[in-house]
C-alpha cells in the first residue's frame, strides 16, 4: 500500500474531494464514531473513518479501489453522528464517481451492475420496473431463481406489475439524462482505463 | 511647530525581515515636523529606551512616535520611558509595523510602503496630541468574591490574609461548589472533602470574611476602587443566628424530594442541608415544595415544632443589601453539559447510563448509596462498566468544540475507583485521545491501565441501547480498524464542562466581556490571564475556561494578588483617554447612553436641557459613544476628531490632491 | 406665548427673495424661505437663511451718540436731533445749501430714500444727493438709458430659465446672486447653452458650454470681435435692426475694424472661441445677457454696457420673454434708491431735475422751490469735502469708507467736515468719524418696500419692535426735517409715503401696498390697471428706437507695469455681503468667512514664493 | 378644512393644548403660525405647501417643555415626530397631532409612499407612490458615470445649508457640516463630495424621506435620492424603517443583543 509521500502534493486528493463534494475532510480527528455507527461496517475491509484518513494522507489508489465506497448504503448514520458534521455520504458519492471516471476496477461487480440496470429502467420508464430489474439482474448474475418465492408473493398481492409503466414527465427524465450524458458515456466506455 | 522624534524598531527580524528599515528611515526624515529619526534592533530593550530618552534631551523632542509593535504590548513601556525623560506620557503614538505590517505582508516593497504610511499617520496624529493627566480616585478596600467554590474560597482566604475585608457571595445554601461533590481527586486520590472542608470552615470563621450564602448579586454600579453592589439575600426561612444546626427539623420534615446535590440519585427533605458538612450548617426551606408555602400557612409546620431553638421563620423575607467594594473576583465556576443532547446514548432515558458526576456521588461515602457502586436500575453491582469520554466535548455538531480538559483524568480516576470498590469489575474506556498533561497525570493513566486493567478503546461510541438488562455500547476500535460492541452493566458519560447558563446575564451586570461559549474573557490570554477587560474585576477558576482544581486554586491566588495590589495604594490612577461630552453641543438624544457598554453615561440637566454626561471613572475610553454621536458633542481624549482625521488623511494626501484637480473648482 | 412668521424681503442682495422671519415671544429666532415666492420658490442662500442673525447683534446701536471731545457719548434723542438739526442748519445758513451733501442708502426702503431725497432737495435745498449705485451700476444706468431708454434689468428673474442661451459675463452669479444663479443652472438643465466670459474660473464656468477668460478690462474688444463675426456671417437680425433700431451703420463701420484677429490679440480669447460665442449667441431664439460689476466697475464701464446692448440689439435679443440685457444689481434696494431719485441729477422715476415741468410737479406737491442745478456725485462730494467746499454731510446707512474707492482719501474728506451725521444700525467705520450717530433700525423692525433687481417692488414688514431706543429711519428723517422747519413730513406710515411716491413717479404710479401684498409688482406700472412689466421694450423701447452706439476699445486707465506688475480684480463671496456691515455681525456667516482674501494664479504665486494661506501685502498706485 | 378648524378650536377651548402649530394664510402665502386662541383660526389652512413644522415645533417644546402643543401633521411629519421622540427631541406624550392626508397631487410631487398619517381629520388618503424616483436610473449608471453625475450635482452646491436647515431630523446645536476640519469653510461649492456625504451619513437610520431638503435646494441637487438609497440599505440590513413605529430604535443607536460578546 502506497501512501502519503507520493510525488504529488500531499493535499491533492483531499482537495479534489473537497472541490467535488464540498466536504473538508481535514476537520476529521478520527474519533471513529462514523464507523461505530455504520450498519455495514462489519462487511467493510476499510472502515469509513479510515477512508477519510486515507484521503487525508493522499492514498487515492487504496480508496478508489476499495469495496467500502461501493458497500456504503448512504444511510447517513455516519453524517448524523459526526461531531465535525462531515457529510460522508457526499464524500462516498464523489469517491464512487471518481473511481468510475478514472477507471478503477470495481471489486463489487454486482453492485455496479445493479446500479446500471436500475438506471436503465429509470431512463426508459421514468421509474423502476421491479420485475424487469430483478429478472435482468438475476440473469446477469447467473442466479435466475434468486428471490423467486418472495417475488411471487409480491406479485400476487399486486405489488409488482407485469409490464413496465411509464410516468408522465418523461421529457423531464430525458432532460436529466441528457444533462448527465457526458458522464454516463465516459462511464459506459470504461473510463480512463487504469 | 512640534518637534517629533521617530524611533523605528527592527524587532529583530520580525519587522526588519520584511520591511526595509533604511527606506523607512529616509522617508520618515522627510515628514514635516519630524526632527529626529533613529532605528533600534529592539526599541523596547533597556538600551533602546535609553536612546529614546537621550534623543528627547538632545533634540528637544516634544512628541514621540515609536514604530514597532502593537500598543497593546509596549505602549505602557514607552509611555513610562518618555515620562522619565520629562514628557507627558500621552504625547506618544505607536505605529504598529509588526502586527499591522511585517507579519501580514510578504512583499518587501509593499510592506515598506505601508510602514512609511503608518509612520506618516502616527506623526500626523502625534502632532495634534495634547498632554493628558490621569484621573485619581480613592479606593474602597473591600473585595467582593462571587462564587463559593474552591476558587472563590481560595481567593477570599488569600485576600483576607493580606488584611483586607472580603464579602463572599454564593447562590446555593452552602459553599464548597463542585469540589464538595467529588469523592477523590486525581492524581493523588486525596479525599476531596477532606482537603476542602477545612477551608470552608476557615471561611466561616475568618473575621475579615463576610459570608453570604443563598445570595445573588443583582446590580453593580460604579468603577474600579468604588463598585456599588446590590446583593439579594434570599429568604432561608431559618434564623441563621438562632439555629444550632442540630438537624431535628430535617428529621421531622415529611416531604421527600430528589436531591439536586446528588443529581437525582438520592432524596432530601423540603427543609434540608445539601450535604452533612455544608457551610454554613444552617438548613434551608425549599419554599417551592414546603407545604407551608404550597398548601397554606397552617399546614404541616413539623419543622417549626421540632426546632428546639425556635429558629424556623416562615415569614422571613428576601433582604437586599448594598455594599461598596474596591474590587471584584468572579469565581462562579462551571456547569455540566447535559447528556440529553445525545439521543444515541439514550438521551438520559436509560437508568444505567449515568453522568460522571453521578458516578462521583455514588462512589462518595457521603453520597446517596453510601459509597456503593450499583446499577441504578436494580441496585445490583455492575461488572462491566463502560466509560465514554468526550460527551459534548470536541463535538461541534451536538456539543461544544473545545476539549473540557479534565475528563480524561477524572475518567481514569473513576476507573481506578471502580476497581477498588468492585475488584471483580472491568472498566472499558472509550476515548479519542488521552490528554494527561500535568504533574503525575500521565503516570496515573498508565497505572490505571497496567495495575487496574482498564481497557482503553480508541474510538467514539456511536450508540448505546438496552438488550435485556444489559446495555450494548457500540463503537469502533479505530486502532484495530474494527467495529466493537461492549455489553455493559453500567455506562458512565464524561460530560463536558460548560459555562454557567446565566453567565451572559452576570457579564452584563458586571460589564465584562464573555466568549462565544459563555466563559468570561481575560484581558490578555498570556499576560493578564486573571483580569477582565474591566478594571478592578478579576477572574478565578472555571468561569473562565475548564480548569482542574490546582489550576482553579492557582488562578484564585493570582486574582487575590491582583486585588491586593490594587488595595495596596490609597488612590487609583485612571486612564485619562476617555470620553468627554461638550454639553453645549449635546443635543440630548442620549443614543450614547444606549450604546455605552459600561453604563458610564448618565443623563443630566443643563438649564433644563437634557444632556449626556460621562462618569470619568467608569469610562473605559472605548469610543462607542463618540461613534454614534451625530452632534459630534463627544470627544475622545487622545483620539479627538482632528487627531484622528489628520491620521486618516495622512496616507491619502497625494490622492486627495489629485482628486481636487478633478473636482469642480472655483 | 406666541409664535408667528412674518413675510418680508431679504435684505442682502438684489435678488429680492421672499423670506419669513420667525418670531417667538416677540423675539427673532429664525428665518424660513417663502415656499411660494416667485423669485426664490422655497430656496435661500446662506445669507438669506441667516438674515435674522445680525438684527439682534450685541453691536447694534441702541441709543443716539454724540461725539464730545473726540469720544462718543450716549445721549437722548432730543439732544442728538438738536445737534444734527442745528449743525446742518448752521452750515446751510453760513455756507449755503451747496456746502451740504447727503448719501442715501441702497439698504433702506424706497420710502426712506424718497424721504431723504425730499429732505435734501426740499428742506436743505441741495441736489448733492447720491448713493453707492454710483460705484456699481451707474454705468449701467447710463449705458442702458442711452441704448434702450431705461436703466434697469430688461427681464425678470423667473424668466431666466426660459432663455435658450445665457451669456454670463462679469458676474460670479453663484456667489453674488445665488438665487439667480439657480435659475441659470435650471435653464442649463432645460437645455439652454451657457456662455461664461470671465477672467476667472467661477463655479458657473464648470457648467458652461463655452467658458473663456478675457484679459482684464478688454470687454469692449471681445464684444466687438464677436459682433464682427456675427455681421460678417450674416447672423444678425436684419429685420429687427431695420424696424426697432437706429445707428446700425455707424456700428457696422466701427465693428469692421475689430477683426477677430485683433480681438484675439487684445483679449487673449482665441478666434475659435469668439466664433463659437458669436454663433451660439446669435443663433439662439432667446438669448439673455447677464452681467454685473465685472462689466460696470471699469473706467470704460459705460462702454462695456453699451457694447453688450449693441450685441443684444444686433441679434434682436431684447424685448422678448427670457431674452434681454440683465444687469444684476447688487444691493437689496439699489434699484429702488435709484428709482427714488437719490441721484444728483434725477428726481424719482428718473425724472430730470433740470426739467422745469417735472421739477415743477414736485414743487407743487411739496410746496417748496427745488434747486435746479444737478448736484455732486459721491466721488465729487468726497473731492469737494476734501477741498473744503462741502462742510456738512448726512449719511444714511452707507459705509463709504469701505465702499468707496481710495479709503485714505475718503477718511481725509470726512474728517475735514464740520459736521457729519450718520444714521445707521451699527457703528460702522464711517459712523466712527461722525459727530452725531442716530440709531436706525433693521429691515426686521420697520415697514416699507424694496425694489429688487428685476424691478419688482416688494413689501418689507415689521417683525419685531425696534431695539433699545432705535427708531425707524423714515421717522428719524421726518423728525429731522421737521426740526429744520420742513413742511409735509407728518406721515403716519410708510404706506402714506408710498402714496406720495406713486403720485410723483410715473413708473410707480399704479403701485399700491395692497397690490404688492402677495407677489410684488414690477415697474413700469403706470396705472392701477397696469399689471406691471415682466420684460421691457416689447413693442418699443422706452426711448422709442433702440440705439446702437459705436464703441472703440480703450485700455483701462491703469495697466500693469514693472512697478505694479499684477492686476487686481475684486469679487464677491456667497458668505459675506458688501462691506460686511450686516453680514459680519452674523455668526453663521462669520464662521464661513471672516476676512477678505485674495486669490492668485498659482503660477504667479509660485514665482513670488507665496504659499497657500499666506498673508500678503498689496499696494497700488493709490496706496 | 372646517373639520380641522373645529378640531383645533375644541382642543384649545378644552385647554388640551396651549397652542396649535399649523399653517396660516397671510399675504397670499401659507406660513407656519402658532394658534393660541380661537381668534385667527379662520386663517388656519391646509395647503400643498409644506414646511418643516415638526422642526419648528422643537423650538417651542424646548422653550416650553411642560406645555402641551398641537401640531398639524402629514404622513412625513408624523414619521419625523416618531424619530424625534426616539431621540428625545420631542415628547409625544406632550403633543396632540392633528392629521392631514395629502392631496394626490402632492403625494405625486413628493413621490411619497405613505402620504397620510396614522389618523387624520382632513382629506382623503391618496394612493402612495412606489418607486425610488431617480434612484433606479442613477443605479443603472456605470460606476464612472455615476461618480461623475454626483460630482456634477455636488458641484452646483452653493452651500446654503438649506437641506440641513429644512431637515426635521437635524437638531444638533452645532453641525458637523460646520466642522472646519471636515469641510473647509467659505468655499462654494463646498469640497465635493465630503459635505454631502457627511450629511448623507448623518441621515442614516433617521431620514424619513420627507423630501424637504430637496425642496429647499436652490440648485436642484437630487439629495433625496442619496438618502433613499441609504434608507434602503438600512432597511435591508436591519429591517428598520425610520418613523414607522414608536417602538424600536434606529439600528445605529444601540449595540447588538449581546453587547459584550466577543467576535470570533
Amino acid at each position: 500500500m502506497r501512501c502519503l509521500l507520493v510525488e504529488e502534493e500531499v493535499h491533492q486528493f483531499s482537495n479534489l474531494v473537497k472541490a467535488l463534494s464540498g466536504e473538508d475532510v481535514s476537520k476529521c480527528y478520527q474519533c471513529g464514531k462514523c464507523s461505530a455507527g455504520c450498519p455495514i461496517a462489519s462487511e467493510m475491509e476499510i472502515l469509513p473513518n479510515r477512508i477519510i484518513r486515507l484521503i487525508q494522507i493522499n492514498s487515492k489508489d487504496t480508496v478508489l479501489s476499495s469495496s467500502t465506497i461501493w458497500l456504503c448504503a448512504s444511510c447517513e448514520t455516519c453524517f448524523t453522528r459526526c461531531p465535525e458534521e462531515i457529510d460522508l455520504v457526499r464524500v462516498m458519492d464523489v469517491l464512487r464517481r471518481l473511481s468510475l471516471e478514472e477507471g478503477y476496477r470495481c471489486p463489487e461487480e454486482g453492485i455496479l451492475r445493479f446500479n446500471r440496470f436500475f438506471l436503465a429502467s429509470v431512463k426508459n420508464y421514468g421509474r423502476v420496473h421491479e420485475l424487469g430489474l430483478m429478472m435482468k439482474y438475476n440473469l446477469a448474475s447467473r442466479q435466475p431463481f434468486k428471490d423467486l418465492g418472495q417475488g411471487i408473493a409480491l406479485f400476487r398481492r399486486g405489488k409488482i406489475p407485469l409490464r413496465p409503466q411509464r410516468i408522465k414527465g418523461m421529457d423531464q427524465i430525458k432532460g436529466i439524462f441528457a444533462k448527465s450524458k457526458p458522464f454516463l458515456e465516459r462511464e459506459a466506455s470504461g473510463g480512463g482505463g487504469r | 511647530m512640534a518637534r517629533v522624534g521617530v524611533f523605528v524598531c527592527w524587532c529583530g527580524s520580525n519587522i526588519a525581515g520584511t520591511v526595509d528599515i533604511e527606506t523607512v528611515l529616509e522617508a520618515a526624515r522627510r515628514i514635516a515636523e519630524v526632527v529626529h529619526v533613529e532605528d533600534n534592533k529592539y526599541t523596547c530593550s533597556e538600551s533602546g529606551q535609553q536612546s529614546i530618552k537621550k534623543a528627547i534631551k538632545e533634540h528637544d523632542l516634544d512628541r514621540v512616535v515609536v514604530a514597532s509593535c502593537s500598543p497593546l504590548m509596549h505602549e505602557v513601556t514607552f509611555r513610562r520611558c518618555i515620562e522619565s525623560a520629562g514628557l507627558n506620557p500621552y504625547l506618544l503614538e505607536m505605529a504598529n509595523l509588526r502586527e499591522h505590517c511585517s507579519w501580514v505582508h510578504r512583499n518587501r516593497g509593499e510592506a515598506t510602503d505601508k510602514a512609511i504610511k503608518l509612520i506618516g499617520m502616527a506623526v500626523a496624529k502625534v502632532r495634534r496630541l495634547e498632554p493628558l493627566i490621569p484621573i485619581r480616585m480613592p479606593v474602597e478596600k473591600r473585595a467582593l468574591v462571587l462564587g463559593g467554590g474552591i476558587a472563590g474560597i481560595q481567593a477570599a482566604l488569600d485576600i483576607s490574609k493580606a488584611g483586607y475585608l472580603v464579602t463572599l457571595v454564593e447562590r446555593l445554601p452552602t459553599i464548597g461548589g463542585h469540589m464538595a461533590q467529588l469523592d477523590k481527586t486525581f492524581p493523588t486520590l486525596d479525599c476531596s472533602a477532606c482537603i476542602l472542608t477545612p477551608k470552608m470552615g476557615e471561611v466561616l470563621h475568618d473575621e475579615n470574611i463576610e459570608l453570604l450564602t443563598y445570595s445573588e448579586v443583582e446590580e453593580v454600579r460604579g468603577w474600579v476602587g468604588n463598585f456599588e453592589v446590590q446583593i439579594r439575600k434570599k429568604a432561608r426561612s431559618v434564623d441563621m443566628v438562632k439555629c444550632t444546626g442540630c438537624g431535628e427539623c430535617i428529621e421531622k420534615c415529611p416531604l421527600k424530594l430528589p436531591s439536586e446535590w446528588d443529581l437525582g440519585l438520592g432524596l432530601r427533605k423540603a427543609i434540608y442541608r445539601p450535604f452533612p458538612q455544608a457551610v454554613p450548617g444552617v438548613p434551608v426551606i425549599d419554599r417551592e415544595q414546603c407545604f407551608v408555602f404550597t398548601k397554606g400557612k397552617e399546614k404541616c409546620r413539623a419543622c417549626e415544632r421540632a426546632c428546639p431553638a425556635d429558629a424556623i421563620d416562615f415569614e422571613q423575607e428576601d433582604e437586599v443589601i448594598k455594599r461598596r467594594f474596591g474590587a471584584i473576583v468572579v469565581a462562579t465556576g462551571f456547569s455540566l453539559f447535559d447528556e440529553k443532547a445525545y439521543g444515541e446514548y439514550g438521551g438520559g432515558q436509560y437508568k444505567d447510563v449515568i453522568s460522571a458526576l453521578q458516578f462521583e456521588r455514588m462512589v462518595n461515602a457521603a453520597g446517596p448509596t453510601g459509597g456503593h457502586i450499583i446499577k441504578p436500575s436494580n441496585g445490583r453491582e455492575p461488572r462491566n462498566v463502560v466509560f465514554v469520554q468526550c460527551v459534548g466535548s470536541r463535538d461541534r455538531a451536538k456539543g461544544i468544540p473545545y476539549c473540557s480538559k479534565i475528563c480524561c483524568m477524572y475518567t481514569a480516576k473513576q476507573a481506578l475507583l471502580l476497581k477498588e470498590h468492585l475488584p471483580e469489575s472491568q472498566a472499558y474506556i472509550f476515548c479519542i485521545d488521552i490528554r494527561a498533561g500535568g504533574k503525575n497525570y500521565e503516570e496515573f493513566v498508565n497505572r490505571v491501565q497496567s495495575e487496574y486493567g482498564a481497557i482503553y478503546i480508541r474510538g467514539r461510541v456511536s450508540r448505546i441501547y438496552e438488550r435485556g438488562d444489559k446495555l450494548i455500547v457500540k463503537g469502533t476500535d479505530t486502532l484495530a480498524g474494527i467495529p466493537v460492541e461492549v455489553e455493559a452493566d453500567l455506562v458512565v458519560l464524561a460530560t463536558a464542562i460548560a459555562s454557567q447558563s446565566d453567565s451572559p446575564q452576570l457579564a452584563r451586570i458586571l460589564r465584562i466581556p464573555y466568549d462565544e461559549h459563555g466563559f468570561f474573557s481575560e484581558a490578555h490570554p498570556k499576560l493578564r490571564p486573571v483580569e477582565s477587560v474591566t478594571r478592578g474585576i478579576f477572574l478565578a477558576g472555571a468561569c473562565q475556561s475548564p480548569k482542574d482544581i490546582p489550576d482553579s486554586v492557582a488562578t484564585a491566588g493570582a486574582a487575590a494578588v491582583r486585588v491586593c495590589e490594587l488595595f495596596a495604594s490609597d488612590e487609583l490612577a485612571l486612564e485619562p483617554a476617555i470620553a468627554l461630552v461638550d454639553a453645549e453641543r449635546c443635543s440630548g438624544c442620549l443614543n450614547c447612553l444606549e450604546v455605552c457598554p459600561f453604563e458610564a453615561i448618565r443623563e443630566e440637566r443643563v438649564d433644563s436641557r437634557r444632556v449626556a454626561s460621562v462618569s470619568e471613572s467608569i469610562c473605559q475610553g472605548c469610543g462607542t459613544c463618540a461613534a454614534v454621536c451625530r452632534s459630534e458633542a463627544i470627544t475622545m481624549k487622545g483620539f479627538t476628531s482632528p487627531q484622528l482625521y489628520s491620521q486618516i488623511a495622512a496616507p491619502f494626501e497625494e490622492i486627495l490632491k489629485e482628486l481636487e484637480v478633478e473636482m469642480p473648482s472655483c | 406665548m406666541n409664535y408667528r412668521t412674518v413675510l418680508t424681503t431679504c435684505v442682502y442682495c438684489g435678488c429680492g427673495c421672499g423670506l419669513y422671519l420667525e418670531v417667538l415671544d416677540d423675539e427673532l429666532v429664525g428665518t424660513l424661505p417663502c415656499k411660494t415666492h416667485p423669485i426664490n420658490e422655497g430656496g435661500l442662500c446662506i445669507k438669506g437663511w441667516s438674515a435674522h442673525e445680525f438684527v439682534t447683534s450685541e453691536k447694534r446701536l441702541r441709543r443716539p451718540l454724540v461725539k464730545k471731545d473726540g469720544h462718543f457719548v450716549e445721549v437722548d434723542w432730543g439732544e442728538a436731533m438738536g445737534r444734527a438739526a442745528a449743525g446742518l442748519g448752521k452750515i446751510k445758513e453760513e455756507r449755503g445749501p451747496q456746502s451740504l451733501a447727503l448719501l442715501s442708502s441702497a439698504k433702506c426702503t424706497n420710502e426712506e430714500n424718497f424721504l431723504l431725497m425730499k429732505f435734501a432737495r426740499g428742506v436743505l435745498g441741495t441736489n448733492n444727493i447720491d448713493h453707492c449705485a454710483r460705484l456699481c451700476h451707474a454705468s449701467t444706468v447710463a449705458g442702458l438709458a442711452q441704448a434702450f431708454g431705461s436703466g434697469a434689468m430688461t427681464n425678470s428673474t423667473p424668466e431666466i430659465e426660459e432663455a435658450d442661451c445665457i451669456l454670463v459675463t462679469g458676474s460670479n452669479t453663484t456667489e453674488a446672486h445665488p438665487l439667480i444663479a439657480s435659475r441659470i443652472l435650471r435653464a442649463k438643465e432645460k437645455g439652454a447653452k451657457l456662455i461664461v466670459v470671465d477672467p476667472r474660473g467661477i463655479q458657473l464656468s464648470s457648467y458652461a458650454d463655452i467658458h473663456v477668460r478675457q484679459r482684464l478690462g478688454t470687454d469692449v474688444a471681445w464684444i466687438n470681435g464677436v459682433m464682427n463675426i456675427i455681421i460678417s456671417e450674416g447672423w444678425h437680425d436684419k429685420d429687427f435692426i431695420e424696424r426697432r433700431t437706429e445707428g446700425f451703420e455707424e456700428l457696422e463701420k466701427k465693428v469692421k475694424e475689430h477683426t477677430p484677429e485683433r480681438a484675439e490679440q487684445i483679449t487673449g480669447i482665441s478666434q475659435v472661441d469668439l466664433r463659437r460665442i458669436a454663433e451660439t449667441y446669435a443663433k439662439a431664439e432667446r438669448a439673455s445677457i447677464i452681467y454685473a460689476m465685472g462689466i460696470t466697475q471699469h473706467t470704460t464701464g459705460t462702454d462695456n454696457v453699451l457694447s453688450l446692448c449693441n450685441l443684444a440689439l444686433l441679434t434682436g435679443n431684447v424685448g422678448k420673454r427670457g431674452s434681454g440685457v440683465n444687469p444684476l444689481r447688487g444691493q437689496n434696494n439699489v434699484q429702488g434708491a435709484c428709482d427714488m431719485g437719490c441721484l444728483p441729477n434725477l428726481l424719482s422715476g428718473y425724472q430730470s431735475i433740470a426739467s422745469d415741468e417735472l421739477r415743477g410737479k414736485f414743487e407743487v406737491e411739496w410746496g417748496v422751490k427745488l434747486p435746479k442745478e444737478p448736484g455732486l456725485t459721491v466721488v465729487e462730494m468726497m473731492e469737494a469735502a476734501a477741498g473744503g467746499r462741502i462742510k456738512g454731510m448726512f449719511i444714511l446707512g452707507e459705509n463709504p469708507l469701505l465702499s468707496d474707492p481710495d479709503i485714505n482719501h475718503v477718511r481725509e474728506a470726512l474728517q475735514r467736515l464740520d459736521l457729519l451725521v450718520v444714521l445707521d444700525i451699527f457703528l460702522t467705520e464711517t459712523a466712527e468719524l461722525a459727530d452725531v450717530v442716530l440709531p436706525g433700525v433693521s429691515f426686521a423692525e420697520k415697514d416699507g418696500t424694496f425694489t429688487a433687481t428685476d424691478r419688482r417692488v416688494q413689501r418689507v414688514r415689521k417683525a419685531i419692535e425696534p431695539l433699545g431706543e432705535a427708531r425707524p429711519d423714515w421717522q428719524i428723517i421726518c423728525e429731522l426735517a421737521q426740526a429744520m422747519g420742513g413742511e409735509g413730513f407728518q406721515y403716519k406710515s410708510p404706506e402714506e409715503v408710498f402714496g406720495e411716491i406713486a403720485r410723483l413717479t410715473p413708473i410707480y404710479a399704479g403701485i399700491t401696498y395692497p397690490r404688492i401684498e402677495e407677489r410684488g409688482v414690477q415697474w413700469p406700472c403706470r396705472s392701477e390697471e397696469d399689471p406691471g412689466t415682466e420684460f421691457m421694450h416689447e413693442k418699443e423701447f422706452s426711448r422709442g428706437l433702440g440705439k446702437f452706439t459705436a464703441v472703440d476699445f480703450r485700455e483701462p486707465a491703469e495697466l500693469a507695469d514693472e512697478d505694479y506688475p499684477l492686476m487686481l480684480t475684486t469679487g464677491r463671496s456667497a458668505f459675506q455681503f458688501h462691506t460686511g456691515s450686516l453680514s459680519r455681525k452674523s455668526p453663521s456667516l462669520r464662521r464661513e468667512l471672516d476676512e477678505a482674501y485674495l486669490e492668485m494664479n498659482p503660477l504667479d504665486a509660485g514665482e513670488l514664493g507665496v504659499p497657500e494661506g499666506e498673508a500678503v501685502k498689496v499696494s497700488s498706485r493709490e496706496g | 378644512m372646517e373639520a380641522l378648524r373645529a378640531k383645533v378650536a375644541q382642543l384649545l377651548k378644552e385647554k388640551a393644548i396651549s397652542g396649535f402649530l399649523g399653517l396660516k394664510l397671510e399675504h397670499g402665502h401659507p406660513s407656519p403660525f402658532l394658534f393660541t386662541g380661537e381668534e385667527g383660526l379662520d386663517l388656519l389652512v391646509v395647503s400643498d405647501t409644506r414646511f418643516p413644522l415638526t422642526k419648528l415645533l422643537q423650538r417651542l417644546t424646548s422653550k416650553y417643555p411642560e406645555e402641551k402643543f398641537g401640531v398639524m401633521v402629514r404622513g412625513c411629519d408624523e414619521r419625523s415626530l416618531i424619530e424625534l421622540h426616539k431621540d428625545n427631541q420631542v415628547n409625544l406624550e406632550h403633543l396632540v397631532t392633528v392629521g392631514v392626508a395629502c392631496s394626490q397631487e402632492l403625494a405625486q410631487r413628493c413621490g411619497c409612499k405613505v402620504p397620510y398619517p396614522s389618523q387624520f381629520e382632513v382629506g382623503e388618503p391618496a394612493t402612495g407612490v412606489e418607486g425610488g424616483g431617480e434612484l433606479e436610473s442613477i443605479e443603472g449608471m456605470a460606476e464612472d458615470e455615476r461618480f461623475n453625475f454626483w460630482m456634477e450635482q455636488f458641484g452646483k452646491c452653493i452651500k446654503c445649508y438649506g437641506c440641513r436647515n429644512s431637515c426635521p431630523l437635524c437638531y444638533c446645536s452645532e453641525c458637523t457640516l460646520e466642522d472646519s476640519f471636515l469641510v473647509p469653510p467659505g468655499e462654494t461649492p463646498p469640497k465635493a463630495p465630503i459635505f454631502h456625504l457627511i450629511r448623507a451619513f448623518h441621515t442614516v437610520g433617521r431620514c424619513i424621506d420627507c423630501g424637504l431638503c430637496e425642496e429647499a435646494c436652490p440648485v436642484g441637487i437630487p439629495l433625496r435620492t442619496i438618502y433613499k438609497k441609504l434608507g434602503q440599505v438600512v432597511s435591508e440590513l436591519f429591517g428598520y424603517s425610520p418613523g414607522k413605529e414608536v417602538e424600536g430604535r434606529s439600528p445605529l443607536s444601540f449595540l447588538g443583543e449581546k453587547p459584550f460578546k466577543e467576535q470570533g
